[in-house]
């Protein structure tokens, strides 16, 4: 029974030591890494508690599609990484004070009132967990209970799809494109014409 | 019950959505003049829209009713919303056709901001309201950094993009704590399970103000405002205007609807925190606005201002608070669209007007437009006989019945402190002498003078007939 | 040494906590900021999760899945933004970023 | 009687008024005509409100011309309008000003006439709607609805600090009002009632009415105005037109001393009783102290305006004692200063469209000048200090008289008032109308202009015809007292 | 008939107001000066009539005006005490209309003058045929107005528009007195009708009201403050420094109002009100006290003035002071009987004072005149006739009516009356000294003008020596005729109630002591003599032996310096303090614009708080987060 615990800390140690380097690091390349770990790690937690489907969808959605993006953007950007640093220091005393104020008063929240199963109320209609597996169970009611919501998210990348287009898109007004159809109606008789030159005057 | 395969196209968010993706298509498959016909189009399909909500067809389609609901309330909602962003449309086609950001993108996404606020308005799960929010927010962060040339919305669209962002994880974290209390997200579970508890666990009560905070960003309370005036002043106007307008809309009815329905019970907490925004908001709404010399930042500070009246209706949570928000959220947007109607018509040597001093002179050039203007201000600073008043009326009648006699007061104040800078727009028209004398350019399309020439009318002789909007928003509940 | 709920939610709020320190400690990457914003909807995903494990309950998991959906499309929209702020700018310093003030 | 709305027809004649004048396009040819226009209108309101004056039954002490439609559908808002004695002379003043206003403003205005006659117009309509209104939250809506013209009318065509002026003359008082809108809607949520007609039987508990008498007090204490909240005046009087001037002093102080007779004493009788002495404190302290302040003006309006305070200072003691002879001193008053300060703002206006001066010091010796123009305004000036045959005579006696009642300190407060308003008033004319002209400018100023004589002349006749006759006035307005007297009697002997 | 004297002036007034200007000055002059005749007969024709009829009329034009209980009417009322005083004025008044006409005729604004002078006349009649205290208030005020005006006729000199203003100011002051009496009189008596009056004034013998923190006995309180009126509008001591200035107007104005009409005003007051005054025991003492210094103290003013008009002016705020002493003592008819007889021959004193001045060019330094009887004897004849009648000459008008008041004071039992007395005495002694002093110094002894003005000095016109005549008739004999009446055997069927009378078991003096008035008038006229006819250097070494009361006579007492000192700088002091300190610095600067101010300094931090750095505004709402959060945890 010990497995869980060490597992549980190893796993959290490494994934809030890694957020931590996001936002600390000197580099973004470094920071993308460091959180593509945090997600990593929480992929474990997701594990678990249970959730496999979900530690995967992590894995791949966030390592596989959101890090690679994020490292793209990085990569494509040219910065000067050696200035990034500067500053970060200046706000850190208010910072760390807010911060350790907010996780007080949310430890607070987690720690004076223990969860025992009167204060948490299951109030669901909806499959419990235990009675089938995990990503069976997502399925079953993801596109029945929940079809709405799916059509939504699509909509929503849908939304960010045309988003990132409309402003990435760059109109190169100089660039002559090719226009098969019209470049294959071009008629040769109207292509060509003849002139009669007069001698000793040009055209 | 309609429940054939057409009757449900009728509904309105579904309608609406698959126009939303018709209007993307119709787009690209245009050659010339995309911009103006997708707008026309989506002007259409936004009035279509209403009439539908106005209707109000039913279905009982799957699980539908676990996530929509309906009420009048809601309803009045939808329609404002539609027929703001109608409008905005109206009001903004040659602004971003004179500005050279004609894509066909922006009446699209338009359409699905909207979109997301239909659906938000009437959101009756967390899951569906965090989706909605953030189909709107997605849209908005677009739309306010759509002019890619300028430096100044590209700005506004990161912070608004970034503080958005932010906001929505602290909304998402009070979502969690809120289901992980309650074990469920729906409104109507929620409100069961809290009506069962006698004391309100702290878990629920930080869920709630997590939840609030992240709403009172949307709308702009104090001190989650901040993004506020930087983006309306970044953003092209015309998104400024559809900013100012449609999402505060959305935004107040979402908070209305969540304090009074799940949360009914305890309005004892969060009247507090409404209490606070709502002092804050008035205040720092009608000071800070005092120093601002650019047009859209007056403007942002005083939505700001105006959101803290209609909290204030919250606060009374009785029987008058939702005809008064009612009341004075559609006086906002008639309001917010003449005044930007104008902005966005008003050129000086061909320049939009941007600072308050560039209105100078305009009174003598241009003598109707500055009396629309000047009464357009006199109706914000809420004096009679305009409608800006019976906003205010109202509002405060809600909050006596509930003896909230300070709050009332300090409204009062703010808003004699507000008075202050909507006059001076009026100095600055009538009163300032200008040395030169410069031209002002009120290049306003047929559609928009027609819905400028009746708001205005509505805004001076709503007095003679109070009845029709009162009469409508009486009935009005919130289930 | 049993693990309840309130590790979990303990270890979701330091996380959370460090996401939003690193937005307002950060003043010269706009991207740390944007990781920084993932960084909180991850937090809140081991909220749900957590919730959802110990309520014995799915919904949570759904939420989860749908917030990870969303941070998707927010990170591509973030980026877009992103991208269109360097093109201006030259740069995407966050102390560069005050031309609208006052 | 009438059978036809005669009320709302003299309140909205200036609006039907106004839409002609909006019709007219403005340009070099057409400012008379609109000129014109507005002096028809205005005329025919001031006829018409004659017939008021005519048909008024005098042993009524209920509402007369009532007009009741239903106006707000949730709550018992109507528009209700109709006139008893107090507001009858009111109206008149306002419709008998108004005419003369836009006569003064025929040729000093040269630039935006139209918008000038409009906010006139305007002007109108809101000061007749105010003094009409049965309906609570219609008074409001009047009431502060003149604000929009009267800041226009500072703001465009005053003088050097308009600006300054207009904001403090807006501010102050909106700040004032929106109290009582709070006050209104605490009315709204104790009674359901909306009617002042009905709200003056109506009993409040002590406390509440102590509440929603400061919220009154607030606004009607700005525009009337009392010390302390007196300052914005000066500066407005100063720096408006002429003729803004004459209906701010005219008419729009009255708004004040009327509500304090209609709300403060008709519906929170207690609470007028309960903050008496205060009342008559601040008055006594703007009498002798404004009278003292004018003394030290160099500026002949600002003296004027200062005089105005001190004047309203006698009524707001007359309004506050509660008893007939008070009363109806103050309520003639009133409608004499409403005469007199006119009168006065519009002799200043004469001298300031010639030489466009203000200054007491630029001035001396007139009377070799302007032997007509310098006799009407000795008479003016003879009705401001309170000469027995003027108008302010009877107003200032009869508080006297009434006041005696109440206590020693007061009546000398008041006596002073008349003591004082001679010493400034009498030093100013020295200043300026005697001697000889020490000003070489002042050689070639004219006397009055035909014009001018039309203008001043009614108000000298009125001044000498309230002197004179004052009956005409206090009988018709002595029932409706009557009823807040006894009503506030009966309250507060209980 | 009543109204037609009443009214008759207020139309020759509206005359000249209307057509003064634009028809020849002449027809003005004229019009008004035959009104004024017209009523100076009607009048006569009433007294004559009230004597042998002795009803009192009142007739009742109009009701003015009604409020509640407080009812005013327009009336006339007709009795002893108004007739006396119809004639007085009318007498008086048409004899100086009359010449004005010759006196104002190198003025340019004569229609005005007459119109003035017209509009006077009117309002005094108003004041003494009023049948309530309102009424007689207008015309109180009335005559007032007309005293400025005419003071102040002469627009373009200085010190006369000076005059005029303190004229109105201090006979305001009294005003306020009046009227705050009045409301208390209408507050006792619930009615201001004289008649509602007298009627009950026995009920409040007893009676006392609560004053300015103190119980006053009501009569007392009542007719101190109606006696506040009296001492402005009379020139009594405190409030009489408007009168030797008001000497700045035209003469006949002087002869007119400040002789002869207005200034007895107050006197007439009191004695209207005699049924209430007679029971004011310790205001009665008061009045006494008052009218006995006036006496005195005007008196010795009179002794070293040079202004001839100043003299008279003195004198006759001295001979005030010994009608209100008589009234003090409760010898009302005594009173009015010396206001009649002093009416004309102060009227006399001062139109032969202006004919000389007529004939000197508008001087009025007597030091600058001298030895004028030979040119001028017919105003000098006049000027002995005023002087022997003021200074009690038996068988003029004087004698019997200033006899009869010291007559009362000695039989009046009060210390108050004792000391009236002997002051009374006194200034009869001062009387005949300034009286000489004024006859030697214009009319005998060195010629002191300037030769040329000498030689121009002539006898004035037609128009200014028959009102003399008719005056002096009056002077001569008003006093044999009426004796009887006012105050002798007729007086309680004369008076029939209109005042009230005193009764005293004596009629007349013992004989030493009319020896001791009529030697010290004697005594008056000789110092006099010797000072100026005799020992010219007397005065000069007297003056400097006596430099200290030398000064204080010549300065009058130094009351205006102290006036100005305690008074008027105060006044215009905190009137510049209030406006500067306490409307700009105080009230503005922390009302309105201080707070004006300070929203605008928070607008402006406000604006420097939306840095435009995205971390600050994230910081802020953070912060809000975590303020929200730990109030509810507090909570």
């Amino acid at each position: 029974m010990f497995l869980y615990p060490i597992t549980f800390y190893l796993f959290s140690f490494i994934a809030v030591l890694s957020a931590l380097m996001v936002i600390s690091s000197k580099n973004p390349v470094n920071s993308v890494l460091f959180l593509i770990l945090s997600f990593i790690n929480s992929a474990g937690l997701f594990v678990l508690l249970g959730a496999e489907f979900l530690a995967m969808i992590l894995v791949v959605v966030y390592v596989g599609a959101v890090a690679v993006l994020f490292l793209f953007v990085v990569m494509m950007l040219d910065i000067n990484f050696i200035k990034l640093r500067e500053g970060f220091l200046q706000y850190l005393p208010f910072g760390t004070l807010l911060g350790i104020v907010l996780i007080i008063e949310l430890s607070i929240l987690f720690l004076t009132k223990s969860f025992s199963n009167s204060n948490l109320i299951n109030y669901s209609s909806s499959p419990t967990i235990n009675d089938i597996e995990n990503t069976k169970l997502i399925g079953e009611i993801l596109y029945t209970d929940y079809f709405y919501l799916f059509q939504i998210c699509g909509l929503i990348l849908l939304v960010a799809m045309i988003g990132s287009i409309t402003l990435t898109l760059r109109d190169r007004g100089q660039i002559k494109r090719q226009k098969i159809s019209s470049q294959n109606y071009v008629d040769a008789k109207k292509a060509i014409e003849k002139k009669k030159v007069k001698i000793g005057e040009g055209v | 019950m309609l429940n054939n395969f057409f009757s449900i196209l009728l509904v309105p968010e579904i309608c609406l959505s698959i126009f939303c993706i018709a209007n993307l298509l119709y787009g690209l498959f245009l050659k010339k003049n995309s911009f103006r016909k997708t707008s026309n189009f989506a002007i259409i399909i936004l009035l279509f829209v209403s009439i539908l909500i106005f209707v109000g067809f039913k279905t009982d389609l799957a699980f539908f009713d676990l996530f929509f609901k309906s009420s009048n309330f809601i309803r009045f909602f939808k329609i404002l919303v539609c027929l703001g962003a109608a409008s905005v449309l109206i009001i903004s086609k040659n602004y971003f056709i004179d500005l050279k950001i004609s894509k066909f993108e922006i009446p699209t996404l338009i359409l699905f901001a909207t979109l997301g606020m239909l659906i938000m308005i009437g959101a009756n799960n967390l899951m569906i309201m965090y989706l909605s929010i953030e189909l709107q927010s997605l849209s908005l962060y677009v739309l306010a950094s759509i002019n890619k040339n300028s430096i100044y919305s590209a700005e506004s669209g990161v912070k608004y993009f970034i503080l958005g962002a932010l906001s929505s994880g602290i909304l998402l974290y009070g979502f969690s704590l809120v289901y992980g209390f309650t074990g469920t997200t729906s409104f109507e579970e929620i409100k069961i399970v809290l009506s069962q508890q006698t004391d309100l666990s702290l878990g629920i009560i930080f869920g709630l103000v997590f939840i609030l905070v992240g709403l009172a960003f949307k709308i702009s309370a104090v001190p989650f405002h901040m993004w506020t005036p930087d983006i309306y002043e970044g953003a092209p106007t015309s998104v400024t205007a559809f900013f100012a307008i449609v999402p505060k809309i959305s935004a107040v009815a979402l908070i209305f609807r969540l304090c009074l329905e799940p949360f009914e019970n305890f309005s004892n907490e969060w009247s507090q925190i409404i209490f606070f925004l709502s002092i804050s908001s008035m205040f720092l709404g009608s000071i800070a606005a005092i120093a601002q010399s650019s047009l859209k930042r007056l403007l942002a500070y005083s939505s700001i201002g105006h959101i803290g009246y209609v909290l204030i209706a919250l606060v009374a949570n009785n029987d008058q608070s939702i005809k008064s928000a009612s009341i004075y959220m559609f006086i906002y947007m008639i309001m917010n669209i003449s005044i930007f109607a104008i902005l966005l018509s008003l050129k000086k040597s061909n320049m939009y007007l941007e600072k308050i001093s560039d209105l100078v002179g305009i009174s003598k050039s241009n003598p109707i437009t500055s009396l629309c203007l000047a009464i357009i201000m006199f109706s914000m600073a809420g004096l009679p006989p305009f409608i800006g008043f019976f906003g205010k009326f109202y509002i405060f009648i809600a909050a006596i019945e509930s003896e909230l006699y300070f709050l009332s007061i300090m409204g009062v104040l703010a808003s004699v402190i507000a008075a202050y800078y909507y006059l001076r727009i009026i100095k600055v028209m009538y009163f300032d002498v200008s040395e030169k004398n410069e031209s002002f350019d009120f290049v306003i399309s047929f559609h928009s003078k027609i819905l400028l020439l009746v708001l205005i009318l509505i805004i001076t002789f709503f007095i003679i007939y109070p009845s029709l909007l009162i009469n409508y928003t009486s009935i009005l509940r919130i289930t | 040494m049993l693990i309840t709920l309130e590790h979990y939610l303990f270890l979701a709020s330091i996380i959370f906590t460090i996401g939003i320190l690193g937005i307002f400690l950060n003043k010269k990457n706009l991207i740390i900021i944007l990781m920084s914003i993932e960084l909180i909807l991850l937090s809140v995903n081991i909220n749900f999760i957590a919730f959802s494990s110990f309520l014995n309950e799915i919904s949570g998991q759904i939420f989860a899945m749908l917030t990870l959906t969303v941070a998707a499309a927010e990170a591509a929209i973030g980026l877009a933004i992103l991208v269109v702020f360097f093109r201006n700018l030259g740069s995407i310093e966050v102390n560069k970023i005050n031309k609208l003030k006052g | 009687m009438i059978s036809w709305p005669l009320l709302s027809v003299i309140i909205f004649l200036p609006l039907f008024g106004a839409l002609i004048i909006l019709l007219i396009k403005e340009d070099e040819n057409t400012s008379s005509n609109i000129r014109w226009a507005a002096l028809w209108t205005s005329l025919g309101v001031f006829f018409l409100s004659l017939l008021l004056w005519v048909q008024f039954d005098y042993s009524n002490s209920t509402y007369q011309f009532e007009e009741k439609f239903k106006w707000f559908e949730d709550i018992n808002i109507y528009y209700h309008v109709g006139i008893d004695g107090i507001s009858l002379f009111m109206i008149i003043l306002s419709t008998f000003l108004t005419p003369l206003c836009i006569l003064s403003s025929w040729r000093c205005i040269k630039f935006r006439v139209k918008e000038y006659m409009l906010a006139f117009l305007f002007l109108e309509t809101f000061m007749i709607g105010m003094f009409a209104s049965i309906d609570i939250l219609l008074f409001y809506i009047f009431f502060e609805a003149v604000l929009i013209p009267m800041y226009i009318i500072i703001g465009i065509w005053g003088g050097e600090r308009r600006i300054y002026a207009s904001f403090k003359f807006f501010l102050y008082t909106l700040l004032g009002s929106v109290l009582m809108l709070i006050a209104i809607i605490v009315i709204y949520k104790l009674t359901g009632l909306m009617s002042i007609e009905l709200l003056q039987g109506n009993y409040f508990q002590k406390n509440t009415q102590i509440f929603l008498w400061i919220a009154f007090f607030a606004s009607f204490a700005v525009k009337i105005p009392m010390w302390p909240f007196h300052t914005w005046l000066p500066d407005a009087h100063v720096e408006a037109p002429t003729a803004g001037s004459v209906i701010l002093a005219g008419v729009l102080l009255k708004m004040g001393g009327y509500g304090f007779i209609r709300f403060s004493l008709g519906m929170l009788p207690e609470a007028s009783a309960y903050f008496m002495p205060l009342i008559m404190t601040l008055s006594i302290i703007a009498i002798i102290y404004t009278s003292l302040v004018a003394l030290a003006q160099t500026d002949i309006k600002k003296l004027i305006a200062y005089s105005s305070v001190a004047h309203m200072g006698i009524v707001t003691i007359g309004i506050f004692l509660v008893n007939q002879q008070a009363l109806e001193g103050a309520m003639i008053q009133m409608i004499s200063h409403g005469i007199v300060s006119a009168a006065l703002f519009l002799c200043v206006g004469v001298i300031y469209d010639r030489m466009h001066s203000r200054e007491i010091s630029f001035y001396s010796g007139l009377v070799n000048k302007m032997p007509i123009y310098s006799t009407v305004f000795m008479i003016v000036l003879l009705g401001s200090v309170g000469l027995p045959g003027t108008s302010g005579f009877i107003g200032e006696f009869l508080v006297i008289v009434g006041a005696f009642k109440y206590s020693s300190i007061v009546v000398i407060g008041a006596a002073s008032g008349i003591l004082l308003s001679a010493v400034y008033m009498l030093y100013l004319y020295k200043r300026v109308f005697f001697g000889i002209i020490n000003n070489e400018k002042l050689n070639s100023i004219l006397d009055l202009s035909i014009r001018e004589k039309i203008i001043l002349i009614p108000l000298v006749l009125a001044v000498l015809l309230i002197g004179l006759l004052p009956n005409l006035f206090i009988e018709p307005m002595s029932r409706s007292l009557e009823l807040i007297i006894i009503n506030y009697e009966i309250v507060n002997a209980k | 008939m009543a109204e037609l004297i009443v009214f008759l002036p207020l139309l020759g007034f509206l005359f000249c107001f209307f057509f003064g200007n634009s028809l020849n000055y002449r027809i003005s002059q004229i019009v008004t000066t035959i009104f004024l005749f017209i009523t100076a007969i009607l009048s006569w024709i009433l007294f004559f009539s009230y004597m042998s009829e002795k009803e009192t009329i009142i007739i009742h034009l109009f009701n003015w005006f009604t409020s509640g209980s407080f009812i005013v009417d327009w009336s006339i009322r007709i009795d002893s005490l108004t007739t006396t005083m119809f004639i007085v004025v009318c007498t008086v008044s048409s004899c100086v209309h009359m010449y004005s006409i010759g006196y104002m005729d190198e003025d340019p604004s004569k229609p005005r003058f007459m119109g003035y002078l017209s509009l006077f006349t009117f309002f005094m009649l108003v004041l003494v045929s009023s049948n309530n205290l309102i009424q007689m208030f207008f015309g109180w005020e009335g005559v007032g107005l007309a005293s400025y005006l005419l003071i102040g006729f002469w627009y373009h000199k200085s010190a006369a528009n000076k005059a005029a203003i303190k004229a109105f100011i201090v006979n305001r002051i009294g005003d306020f007195g009046y009227a705050i009496g009045i409301a208390g009189v209408f507050f006792v008596f619930g009615s201001i009708e004289f008649d509602v009056i007298f009627n009950n004034v026995q009920n409040y013998d007893e009676h006392k009201l609560f004053f300015l923190g103190f119980n006053f006995s009501t009569i007392d309180l009542l007719c101190f403050l109606l006696f506040i009126g009296a001492m402005g509008k009379s020139a009594q001591l405190g409030l009489h420094t408007w009168l030797p200035d008001a000497m700045e107007g035209p003469t006949p104005v002087s002869a007119l109002i400040h002789a002869a009409t207005m200034v007895t005003a107050g006197v007439f007051l009191v004695a209207r009100m005699s049924p209430l005054f007679e029971l004011a025991s310790f205001t009665n003492a008061f009045i006494t006290f008052i009218g006995a210094l006036t006496a005195i103290f005007a008196a010795s003013i009179a002794l070293t003035q040079n202004d001839i008009k100043r003299v008279i002016a003195y004198s006759t705020c001295s001979q005030l002071g010994y009608m209100f002493f008589a009234a003090g003592i409760g010898a009302y008819n005594s009173s009015i009987f010396h206001l009649m007889t002093h009416g004309f021959f102060k009227a006399l004193l001062f139109l032969s004072a202006g004919s000389v001045i007529h004939a000197m060019h508008h001087e009025q330094d007597m030091r600058k005149m001298g030895g004028l009887f030979s040119k001028i004897p017919f105003t000098g004849t006049m000027m002995w006739i005023g002087s022997l009648a003021i200074i009690g000459f038996p068988y003029l008008s004087g004698y019997y009516s200033k006899e009869s008041i010291l007559e009362n004071a000695y039989f009046a039992s009060s210390g108050m009356a004792t000391f009236a007395y002997i002051v009374g005495i006194i200034t009869a002694l001062l009387t005949a000294f300034y009286s000489w002093r004024l006859l030697f110094l214009t009319f005998h002894g060195d010629i002191r003008s300037n030769q040329k003005v000498y030689e121009d000095a002539h006898e004035s016109p037609f128009s200014m020596t028959l009102p003399l005549a008719i005056l002096a008739l009056g002077t001569i004999f008003s006093g044999i005729f009426f004796a009887d009446y006012y105050i002798g055997k007729f007086q309680d069927d004369f008076w029939n109630h209109a005042i009230s009378l005193k009764h005293y078991s004596h009629h007349y003096l013992p004989f030493f002591q009319t020896l001791i008035i009529k030697t010290s008038v004697a005594i008056g006229i000789l110092i006099a003599a010797i000072m100026y006819f005799y020992k010219k250097n007397l005065a000069e070494k007297l003056a400097r032996n006596l430099s200290f009361f030398y000064f204080l006579s010549f300065n009058k007492w130094y009351v205006d310096e102290l006036y100005n000192k305690v008074i008027v700088k105060p006044f215009f002091y905190f009137s510049n303090f209030f406006w500067n300190r306490g409307d700009q610095k105080l009230i503005d600067a922390y009302g309105p614009n201080g707070i004006s101010k300070l929203i605008s300094v928070f607008s402006y931090y406000l604006s420097r708080f939306q840095s435009g750095y995205l971390y600050h505004y994230a910081f802020v709402m953070l912060g809000g987060l975590v303020i929200i959060l730990t109030w509810f945890i507090f909570y």
